[in-house]
């Protein structure tokens, strides 16, 4: 292993990702679109190529020599992401698609077995709608009642709605780690001990954090938690359930079918241990093995390290946008209190024309509802244009932003 | 300035929308919005011997919805119903004199959407597989 | 596209082929694992790499110029898979992660809203666990009963029974396309004729049948179908639910999340239209596109060349493999009744002391229950071996492999 | 041959099984399964006076499971139950001469697993950790 970088070497590590030197409409391309997806590094890349040019192969079942390897690596892959996120056991990490299908997998298979008429479900209003929308089908069906933790002028988690919502009805708090709109750290332990306090559980959808920060599950106390792997310079269709193992042995499985049971009969089955028996079908092996790789980038990095350089350029550009006549920023003013994320609006310029503006700067930032549309309805703003950062930008990619941002000011208000 | 789908004729019926407002007496109206950027577009028709003899538009959205609804009101006075009726795309985008690319395109096309959307709706007929694809 | 070609060259094919270059053990490999996962053209591989390399982003709400090449990508594979599996519209076209994700999602989404107490589900003996346990689980949730389509001594379904079990009380006809232990061809539009005369749903399980010959979804008017890209030449961790828009339309979604809604609000959400409403969070992208490639490279070589390549092959290895002394094979003694699957026993060798020995020849076979046990059961075999082809493997693969196992047979019984 | 697990005394122990069969007065059976092979070992022990005084075994399965446990019951013979407990997947692998590599070790260990099943039950101990984790 590498020695850690006390400093980041930024040009360095641009050299890892062969998709910065894209142009894009005849710019260099500038990827401030990272909450959306992270791009990611060649020993990604290559993985990938190798599984698939030299190991490819079903695992689990084989006995044969390729099968042999292919499900080392992927079990490996388990381990790296169990030390990671500092899990307790290896068992307690599930391979999924994404965060998305990780707290639908809990909707289902805790949610079913444990949410009874009356119950209470806590979220946030800053919440993504993968970590609503999947509670508001348990709740509706069964006839338990959500409530949304709202939030203070700065883009913080009212203190006094912790602690007046959480209660002993409450049987799950739903919260996300840091918020893809406000870019909002929230304190998970002040919630898992609200929480714990009167029996309910905590998922925590880390989507946000675990990408961008040192997050430690062990520490966090909290039940659940979710994450992409595809935000945290993974490949595209693999996410982690992380689950304390309690939970999850009591818990019926979600998908059916092979690779998941001990045995079958006509008349019934049962379940292999922890983690398989939520894995049903064919995982996505080569998404895990990469995902094990682009944990192995990140501790190489070192998570101070990535959180730091975040910092340090959400604070460059926070500073740089007060500079522009009519420009909004969403969220917490003070840098440490968030991640790479700036949510912001510029005079009345709809946000979709700013995001095509900065595309002919090749610059790729993201407009819309950015899927949280119970928090702009809150806000009571219609969209949000949102640059969001990592390892590899820098502080004159802002400028070129900061630029172009003042351009679409002047085209629009000539 | 290099912003090529910003032409300054967009950016004019953008900051100074045509046939915007209400139609007193209008025979139809129809409202419809696109999905990904939340541009809503209302049309109100004034119909007379099969022909738009007025038209007002309202909405709320990105500046390629907006202007090119407007642009659109512009044109679609005194044809045929008929005429409204087998407008495309590509009479949309010679309009507007640019292409805003795949993404953007729903934008572009969400005010025709709608004119269709109250034609055949005063006509009492279906609404096409055709009408449906644009937006 | 490349004009077909007449006859198929397989040395050609296996330069497409990077892993077959592979040594095992000193030994050449061969792979004769298919029916658990297939080998990856170059051509494929090269579209993950590239699309990491070039154009990788968040589909759908991006309007930069990376989420709008990456979203037209991911939306072509879909026309082609339709196209490919002659879907009568795109949206019939959801993505999932494997065959038993899309089984599932059948289950779940239209199981718990149309089954009830009383219902009847019939499936067949020669089911894979995926299209057998989310039944179970649903028929207990519900409870409805299930019952099971036996096979004559050659691996072919009763016909009695098909017309005895699919009565009035059948909401759906769960059956496999190809079995992956017997190969066997079942006749769809059989079964789907029996079905709908009662009203009843069929759900193909299409895993073994879609990668080895042509399947036209319209032409056997199933319900729904199920399967797998990594058994298809395609990357792991993407699969294809078909399904008919009317069907679709009246269902409930799935997983809920980010990308299948409409709209959101605290007290409630609606959903996009289809395919997206079942589509939640972010999709395995690059699994896609690369799916879409595999299905260029199977159109290209055509899926009547493929099929005809392995009922070559299949025939001789049948042939041959009736040489060595006290050799069984399971399943239709017609090559044309069968897809390149064939399960065996050798003796009273365990089937995993032989596929250990073939490893060590460089030989990858797969052995045990292939995760269809009740089959096993039924025929009363506690474990088969299997070795299952695709269009690169020849019939001087196979000799070795006669030998091979001529080998373990002495080995055994000296 | 060039079957390198399948060396000779694998296939000898498993055409020829010693310590096959029931022990009559056996103070204690465990038995269990290998989920991967579908292989099933039977122990039976006589103990006394902290010893195995005797052993049979009984099961199904592959050459590897089948052998490695009745190779197991020679060894054990006269050994404490403390030694027992101390026996680890080398020991196992030491006795057979081979390394049947990560996916059949559970195989080669199943025997053993069984024998520490049978004596933590005889012991009335807690099952630990690493005797869950052999197969
Ligand atoms: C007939 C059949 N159905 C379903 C499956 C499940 O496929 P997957 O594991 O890709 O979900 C398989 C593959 O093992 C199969 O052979
Ligand atoms: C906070 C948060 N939660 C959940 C998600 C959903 O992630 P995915 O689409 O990978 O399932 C996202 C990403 O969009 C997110 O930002």
């Amino acid at each position: 292993m590498v020695e850690k970088l006390a400093t980041i070497n930024v040009p360095r590590i641009r050299e890892d990702f062969p998709i910065l030197k894209r142009r894009v409409n005849g710019k260099p391309l500038i990827y401030f679109d990272n909450a959306a997806t992270s791009q990611k590094p060649i020993q990604v890349i290559e993985t990938l190529d190798k599984y698939y040019r030299e190991y490819n192969a079903n695992i689990h079942r084989g006995i044969h020599k390729l099968a042999e390897e292919a499900t080392i690596a992927h079990e490996e892959a388990r381990e790296k992401i169990a030390k990671f996120i500092n899990a307790n056991r290896t068992e307690e990490i599930v391979f999924v698609r994404n965060a998305t299908e990780a707290i639908n997998l809990v909707a289902y298979a805790w949610g079913r077995a444990n949410i009874k008429q009356g119950d209470k479900i806590v979220l946030t209003i800053m919440e993504h709608h993968s970590n609503i929308v999947p509670w508001q089908q348990l709740a509706n069906e069964k006839g338990a009642k959500l409530e949304f933790i709202k939030i203070d002028e700065e883009g913080h988690l009212r203190q006094d709605e912790i602690h007046e919502l959480i209660d002993e009805r409450t049987k799950i708090v739903c919260i996300t780690h840091a918020s893809n709109v406000l870019g909002t750290i929230n304190s998970i332990k002040e919630i898992t001990r609200a929480a714990h306090r009167f029996g309910a559980l905590v998922l925590v959808d880390a989507a946000q954090s675990v990408p961008h920060m040192r997050v430690d599950a062990r520490d966090l106390d909290c039940d659940f938690m979710a994450f992409s792997g595809h935000k945290m310079m993974g490949p595209t269709g693999i996410g982690v359930l992380y689950g304390k193992s309690k939970h999850f042995e009591n818990m019926p499985p979600f998908l059916c079918g092979g690779e998941m049971i001990k045995e079958v009969h006509t008349t019934g089955a049962s379940w292999k241990d922890l983690p398989y028996k939520f894995e049903a079908g064919t995982p996505n092996i080569a998404g895990a093995i990469g995902l094990g790789v682009a944990v192995d980038y990140l501790r190489n990095v070192s998570m101070e390290t990535v959180h730091d350089h975040e910092k340090q350029i959400t604070g460059y550009a926070l500073t740089r946008m007060t500079e522009i006549d009519g420009l909004v920023v969403y969220g917490p003013k003070e840098v440490t209190k968030r991640v790479g994320v700036i949510s912001f609006n510029l005079g009345d310029i709809h946000a979709h024309d700013l995001a095509s503006i900065m595309d002919e700067e090749g610059i790729a930032i993201r407009s819309g509802h950015h899927c949280a549309q119970p928090l702009m309805e809150f806000l009571n703003v219609p969209a949000m244009s949102r640059a969001s950062f990592y390892i590899y930008n820098t502080n004159e990619e802002v400028d070129v932003f900061i630029n172009a941002l003042e351009k679409a000011r002047k085209l629009f208000n000539p | 300035m290099s912003s090529d789908i910003y032409k300054d004729i967009i950016l004019d019926y953008y900051r100074n929308p045509r046939n915007f407002g209400d139609l007193a007496n209008a025979d139809v109206r129809a409202k419809d919005s696109n999905p990904l950027c939340g541009d809503i577009i209302e049309m109100q028709l004034k119909i007379n011997d099969g022909k738009i003899d007025d038209v007002r538009f309202k909405g709320k959205g990105c500046a390629i919805s907006q202007a090119s609804a407007s642009m659109l009101t512009e044109v679609i006075k005194g044809k045929s119903l008929d005429d409204v009726k087998a407008m495309g795309k590509s009479n949309v985008l010679e309009l507007m004199g640019i292409d805003p690319g795949p993404t953007r395109i729903k934008c572009a096309l969400l005010g025709l959407k709608v004119v269709k959307l109250a034609v055949y709706g005063y006509l009492g007929q279906a609404i096409t597989e055709e009408v449906k694809q644009l937006v």
